[in-house]
């Protein structure tokens, strides 16, 4: 193992890391306005993916276009989950409404299988995106690059919004407390809905570059991502959006590094996230960035 | 001059930054009522909650009957002879008012559950035995009537009594009430003064309890102290706590007024 | 709450039995294939094949028709069972096609040796499927037999003195296929440098890659699916890992090639047909019919869907169509001889219920699937 | 300028509220005294629309029993919640901007002036959290809060619970002085005595209904009001 | 145990309930048998998650991996030795386990006791944290046992699995052992300890108050259900003969949560219920994936559609009936008589 190697596996894992950030801060924000777990947002991931697919792929747009219409399309999509599963939950118990995101989410998955069928499809990617990168030996893939600047563009742009617009701070305000933020004259139903667009944005965002990266889809291919990312999003501290980049960061790099330095490991994998993550809130039950699961966040 | 129950030294909580109790002293002689009062915010809560366990102090001591407690596990306070009343009555609400009382005679529950499952005979003596304790302490506080209604389906003063119940169950020696007439109207207010004051007799208690209506405190404790951001700022009988000019410049403001 | 429950059952027990109303004068046969879950993908593309065969023939040479009941099994043992427990006895279906991976094929065996009820499958390679069982048997061949093709090409033409195998260490069909090979490769004289684990959900492979590119085989011997195969050959080219990839069965789909464009271009593997050399009358007919249909050609998994389908018709006939007994079908589907089908020539073992077939290696020319070799047991 | 008739609240099978009336004139302070689960905070909250009420809410004439939260609030009615909540996680200065949410970005500076100098204590930590405030402080700005919407009429449930009595004072000061002013109040209270005292008018609730009413000064003097809610003997 | 109506009554209904697994042994088709099989496992499986989720109100995830071990401990104890040499080709079994065998009731109760054992250790670490914390510390607990079970090779024939385990699971062991477990259950449920268990469902902090020893109530329920979930999976190895990693996905969790929900939380006769239904209900779904003449009309069968419809029936289950079907009530004779007599329960 050397330097180089070590080198490259680094930026491979940062740029799986801000993939999976971006799903994290779905979840966190999510979570943080209305207490619930969001299992069907790994799918929205895997709907993004092939909104992009059936632009590029069957209706021959430009990469750019299909992939701004597939992020919108995504955003809207979250948006109807909210409203029609969601939203009649809102007073039932935490439980309920989990089960009805489970069932959101076999109704994705199975939805895009009939609809897709279950071959893998090729994701066409962008010249743009495809190549590498040789430096003296160390090969850095175009797209390892580009992702977490994306990324990274992506959430300041959502920290300005969260920190200076006020519908950010309605959001924020709302992680606190539904009731005053409604007679504040705030529209809470469309700040829910502007919350569960940004996340969907973002998951189809991460779809699209997870897609490139790996660019075979399938309608099951969010399960995974999107559990890692929820497990991010927890050791970040769940509900606040830094948090959950940070923590998507630390699991996508140790992931790989791990199985870099230690192969024999590989195998424990996907485990390594949770067993990670459960050796975190042992010790610090509310994950690094978080504070106590009763109180408002963000 | 009776035994002191309850000897706090220099509790203090800190919070990250900020100290949200500091060096809060008191002795509890057994017997008494001893109320602590204060503003919102002023740690009387958390003061409570290091007693009773439920937080673990920065630092200072807490001794039970000349015994170090400080950092004991609730559920062990609890079996040594402590129970406590919160704030905004925690019931359990979807067990009936019999039920919450029996939660109260766990800790020294007489069955296992080898006898649970196999329904041995002891499992039947101790559970009719419970159940009967129950009843004759519910017919005590006069919500005999009412043992089977889930407690969720009670008006808010009979609530706060079946709290108490609940919490006499346990056998204590120190009850502590955390804002007994929060929510209360003045008549219930009163009621319920007298009723405090019938249980500490019957049942042979300490009472130690946080409270903001003035009159309830003056009329029924015979010691208070005030507790102001974290510090303790005075202690005394009512009328002198009434007179302390720092807590009248802290806290009471101009009584008349 | 309880009328809208009760009011569901009823409407559900009717649709039952509208579904189960059936004509008479025709052969029901059973298929249980993984249609959702994760791998549905096998499981339609046999679907596909299995369909196109029965369009093919869809009648007994008695004139009945051959009707097909497909369950979904999700591609879980307990639901595989149900499915073949649910065949047998709610829809009283002479023989059964399926299942995809060998562990639910295994799943479901023992309930339709029971029933004494015969089970084709298409494509359930793990050798202990028909171990003991008399009314098990296979269209496909089986591990140890294309793990040994794949070495003896690697050592005899390729010249590989080294190797390295990437196994998913999640899928006993990799699993098995890689211990075939590793066992046949060493005993030809071949050495294994690398040995690498992956997980089914994994998606990178960049680690492996820097392991096997430090160990420099001869060779890379992927059994996996294509899917993987893709994604692997995409991220070792481009991290410069040059070595030739060997892969098995699990490889052949047009995907394969979409997916991993030019990074796959020379990959070769060993599989059960090729339809430009061609083996029978049969292939060429299916492939024409199969790419008129639904625009590509087909893959192994739709080719040995069709076999199984059109060796079981075979058998129903000479059992005597209509009224054919399951035990007789069961007899005549074991005694296959040198039965013409889509994926070569098939004789079936009686005692073992395997095929005795031979592999065909084929390999990405172009962005094509080319043929190679082919090699008889 | 508050016209309530015939209002009910249900919670499930529970009667909150059963079918009361009264107003809100322009320019005066009303109470509202009665026990807890007497039906104040529920009525408030029917109001707001908070909670879907039956009966008829005219606010300036107009019929807002049917209209969502936002919308009332919108058209001049705020709410000072019980228990203050506060945005502990917002600054003093964001839980002010939550306050004014549909005002104009150059409307908000000179709403701001006006605040500080009603509570000079939140200008000078602006830019500290809300959670770190003292519990009189929160109250402070949980009114300036409601402020910032410039409401015609001004609601407040249980300003004085939990606080100091040298606090509640306070708190009436200000509520008296923004009375001067010409805001119009409607003021939910247990602490009946210094309710009546502030208020011009009062409404005794009993089991969701109302048990008496009259001019506040007649109400402090009314023998039943001063055994059950003053605790006179 | 007393000779009361109730207890006579209980005993009557369990005589007539295992009358009617003898009537459907011999009367209905093994479809149908199996499907009683599954329900029965099933039951049994959610009655002991109930107990940690319902009535403790913990927020726990966890069953597929109790399950599993339940499966593979079962499994390894009740193959032979020969079977075992024939199976792991990979690398051999490690020598101890390779030698170990026995007959299905010893091997289905250390399977049990084994998951009990490993519930009580991991007990200690997950109940330091709660509610959605707990779901993903549990959740994780789950995949890792399916990382673990693919990975040692030398136990659990990793990904290979364990193919040909003996066939003793029948209707019979499945109605004795839930009766087993439902009995076991709702005794713990009736008592003290089950009284503190709702007690910490209803208010943690308030139980702890009361002198419960939170922890170690968790505990009994926490172990009480790895023990019912770990011969749930004895039996359910038993019965489908083969087991490898893949069997003990989240899917059987979410499976076993949506039947406790569907039957009400805390209700173990909202369970029994649902677990019929649901079990049954997605057996019978098969239909809409079936080509249809309805009318005249001719629907073509579309593969995957029951998965779709079944996810809408939960989301529609859950949108209208939140509570469940029983809510927390639970059947018992008193309640029956009382309604019998039009008297309020």
């Amino acid at each position: 193992m050397n330097l180089t190697i070590v080198l490259q596996q680094l930026v491979n894992g940062i740029s799986l890391g801000s993939l999976y950030g971006l799903v994290a801060i779905g979840y966190t924000m999510v979570y943080g306005v209305i207490r619930l777990i969001n299992f069907a947002h790994g799918d929205i991931m895997m709907v993004g993916m092939y909104f992009a697919f059936t632009g590029i792929a069957m209706l021959f747009l430009p990469w750019w276009a299909a992939f701004l219409l597939s992020m919108l399309a995504s955003a809207l999509v979250g948006v109807i989950i909210d409203r029609v599963a969601y939203k009649p939950l809102r007073n039932a118990s935490r439980i309920s409404a989990l089960i009805t995101a489970i069932g959101v989410s076999f109704f994705l998955e199975n939805s895009f299988l009939v609809i897709y069928g279950g071959v893998p499809k090729a994701f066409p990617v962008p010249s743009v995106f495809g190549g590498a990168i040789n430096i003296h030996g160390v090969i850095f893939p175009n797209i390892a690059i580009i992702t977490p600047i994306v990324a990274m563009i992506f959430l300041m742009i959502l920290l300005f919004i969260l920190h200076k617009t006020k519908y950010g701070m309605a959001m924020r305000a709302l992680s606190f407390d539904f009731e005053t933020v409604r007679i504040m004259g705030v529209n809470v139903d469309l700040v829910i809905s502007m919350v569960f667009a940004i996340g969907s944005f973002l998951a189809a965002l991460s779809g699209i570059f997870w897609a490139m990266r790996y660019p075979a889809i399938n309608p099951l291919i969010g399960i995974m991502p999107g559990l890692k990312a929820f497990a991010a999003a927890v050791l970040g501290g769940i509900g606040s959006v830094t948090g959950a980049a940070i923590g998507g960061f630390i699991i996508g790099i140790s992931e790989i590094l791990v199985v870099a330095l230690f192969p024999s490991l590989a195998g424990y994998k996907d485990a390594f996230a949770f067993l990670f993550l459960i050796f975190v809130l042992l010790f610090k039950p509310t994950g690094i960035m978080g504070e106590d699961l009763e109180r408002g966040r963000f | 001059m009776s035994n002191i129950i309850l000897k706090c030294e220099n509790l203090t909580m800190q919070f990250g930054g900020l100290v949200a109790v500091n060096k809060f002293s008191i002795q509890i002689r057994e017997g008494m009522i001893f109320g602590l009062i204060g503003p919102n915010g002023a740690g009387k809560t958390t003061a409570f909650n290091m007693i009773t366990g439920n937080l673990k102090p920065t630092s200072g001591k807490v001794y039970f009957y000349d015994k170090d407690i400080t950092g004991m596990k609730p559920y062990k306070i609890v079996s040594l002879g402590m129970a406590r009343t919160f704030q905004n009555i925690r019931l359990f609400s979807n067990l009936s008012v019999l039920e919450n009382v029996l939660t109260g005679y766990h800790h020294k529950l007489k069955y296992n559950l080898i006898d649970t499952i196999l329904r041995t005979p002891r499992f039947y003596k101790y559970e009719n035995q419970m159940k009967e304790e129950g009843m004759k302490l519910l017919e005590s506080v006069r919500l005999e009537e009412k043992a089977n209604f889930r407690a969720s389906e009670l008006p808010y003063g009979e609530r706060r009594k079946v709290e108490i119940a609940r919490a006499l169950a346990t056998g204590p020696k120190l009850l502590l009430l955390d804002e007994p007439a929060a929510g209360m109207n003045p008549q219930e207010t009163t009621d319920l003064m007298y009723f405090i004051q019938e249980v500490k007799e019957k049942f042979d208690l300490t009472v130690f309890l946080i409270e903001h209506d003035m009159k309830f405190v003056m009329n029924l404790c015979e010691t208070i102290a005030v507790l102001d951001h974290g510090v303790k700022i005075a202690e005394g009988k009512p009328e002198e706590i009434r007179k302390n000019p720092d807590v009248i410049k802290a806290y009471l403001g101009d009584i008349n007024a | 709450m309880k009328r809208l429950l009760s009011s569901l059952v009823a409407v559900l027990v009717a649709l039952t039995f509208l579904a189960n109303a059936s004509l008479a004068g025709e052969v029901k046969v059973g298929v249980v294939l993984p249609m959702t879950g994760l791998v549905a993908a096998f499981g339609q593309s046999a679907w596909k094949g299995i369909k196109l065969a029965q369009s093919m023939e869809p009648k007994t040479k008695n004139g009945c028709k051959v009707k097909l009941i497909l369950l979904d099994n999700k591609g879980m043992k307990v639901e595989t069972a149900n499915a073949v427990s649910k065949l047998i006895t709610d829809n009283h279906v002479r023989a059964i096609i399926g299942a995809i991976t060998s562990s639910d094929t295994m799943a479901g065996a023992p309930i339709a040796e029971k029933h004494h009820i015969p089970m084709i499958t298409s494509s359930a390679t793990n050798p202990l499927v028909t171990k003991g069982k008399k009314y098990i048997s296979r269209a496909c061949f089986i591990d140890p037999f294309q793990g040994a093709v794949a070495a003896k090409y690697a050592r005899n033409k390729l010249h590989a003195k080294t190797a390295a195998v990437m196994i998913e260490r999640d899928q006993d069909y990799s699993v098995g296929l890689a211990h075939a090979f590793i066992k046949a490769f060493k005993k030809l004289g071949g050495k294994i440098v690398a040995v690498e684990f992956f997980q089914s959900t994994d998606q990178d492979y960049s680690a492996q890659i820097s392991d096997i590119k430090a160990k420099h085989p001869d060779i890379i011997y992927m059994p996996s699916y294509y899917q993987e195969i893709a994604l692997f050959a995409r991220q070792a080219r481009q991290y410069g890992l040059k070595q030739p990839i060997l892969a098995g069965d699990g490889a052949e789909a047009e995907a394969l090639i979409k997916i991993g464009g030019k990074a796959v271009e020379g990959l070769t593997f060993t599989t059960h047909f090729d339809p430009h050399a061609a083996a029978t009358p049969l292939t060429v007919k299916f492939i024409k019919l199969y790419e008129k249909k639904y625009g590509t050609p087909p893959d192994a998994m739709a080719a040995l869907g069709a076999d199984a389908y059109f060796i079981l018709v075979q058998a129903i006939n000479k059992a005597g169509g209509c009224n054919a007994k399951p035990e007789k079908i069961n007899y005549y589907i074991r005694h296959t001889k040198n039965f013409k089908g889509v994926t070569g020539t098939i004789t079936i073992d009686p005692k073992t219920g395997n095929a005795i077939k031979s592999a065909v290696i084929r390999k990405v020319k172009n962005g094509k699937f080319v043929y190679v070799t082919t090699v008889n047991p | 300028m508050l016209e309530v008739k015939d209002l009910n609240v249900f919670y499930g099978v529970i009667h909150a509220v059963k079918g009361i009336n009264f107003n809100v004139p322009d320019g005066k302070i009303v109470t509202l005294i009665g026990a807890n689960g007497a039906g104040k905070s529920s009525t408030l909250k029917a109001i707001i629309g908070l909670v879907r009420p039956k009966g008829e809410i005219l606010f300036k004439g107009k019929e807002i029993s049917k209209m969502p939260a936002h919308l009332i609030a919108r058209s001049g009615i705020a709410l000072v919640p019980e228990g203050r909540r506060v945005f502990v996680n917002l600054t003093i200065l964001e839980n002010l901007r939550m306050g004014g949410f549909n005002k104009e970005l150059h409307e908000l500076e000179p709403l701001y002036e006006k605040m500080f100098e009603l509570f000079p204590i939140l200008k000078e930590r602006a830019y500290q959290k809300a959670g770190t405030l003292s519990g009189g402080e929160q109250q402070m700005l949980a009114i300036a809060r409601a402020l910032m919407s410039e409401p015609e009429l001004l609601m407040l449930d249980e300003p004085s619970l939990g606080l100091a009595p040298l606090i509640v004072a306070e708190v009436f000061d200000i509520l008296k002085e923004l009375n001067k002013q010409g805001r119009t109040i409607l003021l939910v209270e247990q602490n009946a005595a210094q309710a009546l005292k502030l208020a011009d008018y009062g409404y005794v609730l009993e089991n969701g209904t109302i048990a008496l009413e009259g001019e506040a000064s007649g109400l402090l003097e009314n023998d039943e009001v001063r055994k059950r809610y003053l605790g006179e003997d | 145990m007393k000779l009361d109506r109730n207890n006579i009554l209980t005993a009557l209904s369990i005589a007539l309930f295992f009358l009617f697994v003898w009537w459907a042994n011999h009367h209905l088709t093994s479809y149908a048998v199996r499907i009683w099989e599954d329900t029965l496992i099933f039951l049994m499986l959610s009655a002991g998650y109930n107990l940690i989720n319902g009535v403790t109100g913990q927020f726990s995830l966890e069953p597929n991996g109790f399950v599993a071990i339940g499966a593979y401990v079962t499994a390894i104890l009740i193959l032979t030795p020969a079977q075992k040499e024939s199976m792991f080709i990979i690398e051999p079994m490690v020598p101890w386990l390779a030698n170990l065998h026995m007959s299905f009731l010893p091997a289905l109760i250390i399977g049990g006791i084994v998951t009990a054992i490993v519930g009580f250790l991991l007990g200690f670490p997950v109940f330091r944290v709660r509610g959605d914390y707990l779901a993903i510390v549990t959740l994780g607990f789950g995949l890792t046992i399916r990382v673990v079970s693919n990975n040692t090779i030398t136990i659990t024939n990793g990904s290979l699995g364990l193919k040909g385990i003996p066939t003793y699971t029948n209707i019979w062991w499945c109605a004795v052992w839930v009766v087993i477990a439902m009995i076991v259950i709702m005794r713990i449920v009736d008592s003290a300890f089950g009284r503190a268990m709702k007690a910490i469902r209803d208010d943690e902090d308030a139980a702890i108050a009361m002198g419960i020893n939170t922890l170690w109530m968790k505990q009994i329920a926490f172990v009480t259900a790895a023990f019912f979930e770990g011969v749930g999976g004895g039996l359910l190895a038993s019965l489908i003969t083969i087991i490898s990693p893949t069997v003990f996905t989240f899917f059987l969790t979410f499976e076993l949560l949506i039947i406790i929900v569907v039957g009400g939380l805390g209700s173990m006769t909202g369970t029994a219920i649902a677990t019929v239904l649901v079990v049954w209900g997605s057996e019978l779904l098969r239909v809409v994936e079936q080509p249809m003449n309805i009318f005249g009309l001719h629907i073509p069968g579309i593969p995957g559609m029951r998965m779709v419809v079944f996810s809408i029936l939960l989301i529609v289950i859950m949108i209208f009936a939140r509570e469940g079907i029983m809510g927390q009530k639970e059947f018992s004779w008193d309640w029956l008589f009382n309604k019998f007599k039009g008297k309020r329960a």
